[in-house]
């Protein structure tokens, strides 16, 4: 496997923002499986829980108008990259404030402001997507890099295949990041994959790849800061293998019936939510204070949000007359 | 008598396997998460059976929907039936080219030299807010696919002996299971054994219009029976079962009997399935129909999320009586 | 006067896209072989552009139609609009997931925060004994599929002036090359601009029986009538030209004039898209046809490799006259 | 790339048995286009003049009863693994005694008696079902092998990828090989694809690959026994990128504006036939007279093949409603 030559290490600034995103993440997860649990959400939903450094690391480093192709596990990714609160629960709510109007749910969120461009339920779609889009951006010359988000399991499927050897062959400005949370659904990674480490993919199609710790910050920012300059400087696409783990299964309601009891305690006392904040603590980039006040504040934030989208109405029938094209359709 | 046993979909279709994999041994089962180490398939129609006939018989996939098709039809090529799992129907889209290039016509283009005797299982249907990739029907290409047969039950009994007779089928077959038939239940025999395909089942009798329909939307159909009698009207509700080829006797024989034919479907109606069946009864009883033939299907638009959007996308039985009261009108 | 040109459908092609191109730098191309050190397109269509416009704007393509279409969908949403070849229409089962879950899906599951004005040509055809896996006509999947526009032009001035509409459209299109279609000449202005989408075109008019056609066929329907006219039969011959959309007053006008309708298209005639012409016909002429409206396709199989069987699976000009004259009994 | 640690070589009783299935493709080839020349044929016709050395040594190694998976270039292939001539020759003339009836013709040639199991015209569609195959010799316990052939183009498809990694996961007995002639349609190798080697793409799904000589017959021989003795004993499927040039184009008719000329001029002044014939007698395997003799005695089989084919009739109509399915489709 390849190794970095030059990594890039974050500051404590830079590892304050990473916690912040994280734990942006964190909270809103908590916050829509516990309105879950209440009924007063109704959705199929993919908790990401465990996974938060990945999508943080990268947002951190992302420019607003870079852009991002997800799927269904990916609403992380877009609170990681800032994407505002209010719009989002009303989508997930199924409300016309939603960033959709509630047309697309939590599987097709679209946040176009800022970058989240596409949101698919369709494992492996998202990589020949975000080829289009970095393939515009290397027309308009305007230096945006475009991430594709997938999984482990997105890594068998054809579409994974020929999206990365275009990427290479038109060197386009694209950051293939798959995590790799070591199942897909109930599927044992090792059992679907006949290989141990997915980034030796890469060099079947000449780009560099490399597994990454996703669950460490520093390791996530050096490889995706790399990734990141080598998509803008025009000399085309890395693939990141990020390892980590999925703390609650598949869909919400899944059991684990189908993990290592003893690997899954270890993945979750190993939580990198608390492990980064009790060393920004330790290495004195923020204080208990300071970190209770961020908690705080985002919670607010996803209170209000939150409130923001239960309440907002439901979207009129005529909307399924709207945005089937541009024009709507007759009546 | 035969003892009859109560139980949903999911327990018929595992029945079907059961029964299937115990009478022969070249039955085969490949699909994501399938084995019971992965929980026997997403809705856990395939429960027990790796463990019951062994982890060859019964393989979890890669998600590699191309490779599984590609698997069931090599297989079947030599002389195995295998059972292939897309897990929702929208997931065909990724491996049309196996199911539509390959194994609808390698038996045609072989001249008849090969076959491939496989069963494609796959849920779909709206209503459970997975919107606009989760939830499509789309048995109408299948339906205009030369080569292959689309089949759809709507209760434990015919999801049992539907299922039984695709994996007897000498070519390949679509068995398409809507997400609402999975979960109502209902008594099955106990020796329920195959159920002829192409044959459709008249559910309910009656004089004044005949209801086409299948999979889920014959539930749907169900539930307006009430409001269509105190509405004073005899409703003949046949059951397809199988889409193609399609029971066109059946439905005939009903529709020169009541002179009115409706069609429900979950499908969109631009160029859905329900305009064969409307234009096969317009030719074939042209002159004799009292009325036009009503086609009820989805709006011309993907599949919405929210709730109130995803209710009005679906024909619902409100929309079925209200639709035979202006044909009796 | 403007000036005609004559030329054929290769040509006509090829003008649309050199025009498109030059009006506007956002349109691009891309496709297996459509430079022109690969010698722009299997058919020669895209000649020339990319020496004219650059292999920026027209990328020959590795031989990965997911890609292909990805990265169409990808440029599209980023305010391109690309042409994306799919060599030929039975290729399209490899990358029907890009096609019908994400382009023709995207608008509406952003409530219209995205979009993807992305044109798909694809060319196919039975007739030159390219067989079961070249020649399919699966026009009737992407009309039954919500958010894309279906359209094939017949001869060289509809297929300049339908392509260039639908490169100018906000929504994705996909433009279908009957193989007979591009080799037939005819005239085309100097200065033939788009037309719109949605507008069938009256190309004979009578007043016995409509039929109804589109693509190659409408070349067959036209060879029929000479035949026609000797049966002393007055045809009126619409082509269809945007199948989805399709313009239903044009039909509806024309057959509530004639009593008869016929509809003739290259595919498969079971649960294809004559059946949703004809169902509509019935629903809104009901009552007022002499005759049931007529659906003539290809048998239910796939297209065989032997020209006698070719021929036989085509609906040919005799077919054609053959039905009018049964109609008109 | 990897290298073989131990190459099998091929008798001198072998090279004869390769010269032999070369030249049978060869002389049918010629025969092929000379026919479609006199307007007695009509059909596309994808020549593989040239790439002879890869089926015949594969051929020279499988048994009967292994099967072959192979796409509209892939005459050759059943012409190398001892296709009778008549029902291809019916076949290709569409008439009622070809093997399919007239019902595939050259592109869905198909003949179970003797493994040629399936012939597509779809990139990429012969790994898939190969594997399905190899899964039911698996089951059965038959130590049968599958072929699957595919050209370099078919390499950036997804089938390709979904098939190797389930070959590879489920070790299944199947070779891939993969007919490198440097071009797919008009597109040159290295402006599709993003690696140098094919084989590389092996060490992705945890699979032997290798870059064998096409042209060569020693190569081709270590090589294929190698992978056969693999697949035979369980051990699992390999991929063989086998390097060749393809003499007359993609399709008959179609010129080489697109090859390098001193490229093409230099890979048929190689032309693989000669060479070898020129070897066997240098060598001492066989003689001019030998080799005559054999050469007459297949040309002789052509032509009485052909003459069965043109002269066979034209199937019934009735042929459109059989073989839909099992049973016959009503009038
Ligand atoms: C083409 C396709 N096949 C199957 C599915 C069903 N499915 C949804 S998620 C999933 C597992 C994906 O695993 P992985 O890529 O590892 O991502 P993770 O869910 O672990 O984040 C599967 C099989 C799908 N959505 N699309
Ligand atoms: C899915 C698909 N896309 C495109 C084509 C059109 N096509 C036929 S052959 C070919 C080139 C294949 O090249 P390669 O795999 O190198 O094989 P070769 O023809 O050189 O033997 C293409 C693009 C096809 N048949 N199938
Ligand atoms: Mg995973
Ligand atoms: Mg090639």
């Amino acid at each position: 496997m390849a190794e970095l030559s030059n990594a890039a290490k974050p500051d404590g600034k830079a590892l304050v923002d990473i916690y912040r995103r994280m734990l942006r993440v964190e909270r809103n997860d908590d916050a829509i499986r516990a309105t879950l649990r209440r009924g007063r959400l109704q959705m199929p939903y993919y908790s990401a829980r465990g996974q938060e450094v990945i999508p943080a690391a990268i947002s951190h480093l992302l420019n607003r108008d870079d852009q991002i192709c997800t799927i269904y596990r990916g609403i992380q990714d877009m609170v990681a990259k800032d994407m505002p609160l209010k719009p989002l629960w009303a989508e997930i709510a199924g409300r016309v404030d939603g960033t959709c109007k509630g047309k697309g749910g939590p599987m097709h969120l679209t946040y176009p402001d800022m970058g989240i461009m596409v949101t698919t339920g369709i494992v492996g779609s998202s990589m020949p997507i975000a080829n289009g889009l970095a393939w515009a951006a290397q027309l308009d010359g305007s230096k945006k890099v475009v991430v594709a988000y997938f999984g482990d399991g997105a890594a068998n499927i054809g579409a994974f295949h020929e999206a990365l050897n275009m990427a290479a062959a038109w060197k386009l400005p694209v950051l293939f990041v798959c995590a790799n949370n070591g199942f897909a659904e109930h599927t044992r990674f090792e059992d679907g994959t006949a290989v141990d480490f997915i980034s030796k993919r890469a060099a079947g199609y000449g780009m560099p790849g490399y597994t990454v710790d996703g669950n460490d910050a520093d390791d996530m920012y050096a490889h995706a800061s790399a990734a990141i300059d080598r998509a803008r400087s025009g000399e085309g696409p890395t693939l990141l293998e990020c390892k980590t783990f999925r703390f609650l299964g598949h869909v919400l309601g899944d059991d684990d019936f189908y993990m290592d009891k003893a690997v899954k305690a270890a993945a979750m006392e190993a939580d990198p939510l608390p492990a980064l904040r009790a060393r920004l603590i330790a290495e004195g980039h923020a204080t208990e204070e300071e970190l209770a006040a961020l908690q705080a504040s985002l919670e607010a934030e996803i209170a209000e949000a939150q409130e923001f989208g239960l309440n907002s109405p439901p979207p009129s029938l005529d909307e399924l007359r709207r945005d089937v094209f541009a024009e709507e359709m007759p009546a | 008598m035969t003892e009859m046993i109560k139980m949903n979909g999911i327990q018929a279709i595992n029945a079907a396997m059961m029964q299937a994999m115990e009478a022969d041994p070249k039955v085969l089962v490949l699909g994501e998460d399938v084995g019971d180490r992965e929980g026997g398939g997403v809705t856990g129609t395939m429960k027990g059976l790796s463990t019951k006939f062994g982890t060859e018989r019964v393989k979890s996939t890669p998600i590699s929907e191309q490779a599984i098709m590609g698997a069931a039809i090599g297989a079947a090529m030599a002389g195995y039936k295998p059972v292939a799992e897309i897990m929702m129907m929208n997931f065909t889209t990724v491996c049309m080219d196996m199911i539509v290039n390959h194994a609808a016509k390698l038996r045609f283009m072989s001249g008849g030299q090969t076959s491939v005797p496989l069963t494609i299982r796959t849920l779909t249907g709206a209503g459970w807010q997975t919107a606009g990739q989760h939830s499509d029907f789309f048995e109408g290409w299948f339906a205009h696919t030369a080569g292959i047969k689309v089949v759809a039950g709507s209760n434990p009994a015919d999801l049992k002996g539907l299922l039984l007779s695709c994996i007897d089928d000498p070519d390949p077959c679509i068995f398409i299971e809507g997400g609402m038939t999975l979960f109502a239940p209902g008594e099955v025999a106990a020796d329920q054994g195959p159920i002829p395909l192409g044959k459709a089942k008249v559910v309910v009798p009656g004089t004044d219009v005949t209801i086409v329909s299948w999979s889920a939307q014959v539930l749907r159909c169900q539930m307006a029976l009430q409001g269509l009698a105190e509405a004073g009207i005899s409703a003949e509700l046949i059951d397809l079962r199988t889409i193609s080829p399609w029971d066109r006797e059946c439905v005939l024989e009903s529709v020169a009997k009541t002179g009115r034919a409706m069609i429900v479907h979950e499908a969109v109606r631009s160029f859905g399935p329900g305009a064969e069946i409307a234009a096969t009864i317009n030719e074939e009883l042209f002159g004799q129909l009292k009325k036009p033939v009503k086609r009820l299907g989805a709006p011309e638009c993907p599949v919405p999320f929210a709730k109130v959007l995803e209710d009005a996308y679906i024909v619902q039985p409100a929309d079925i009586v209200a639709a035979a009261v202006e044909m009796m009108g």
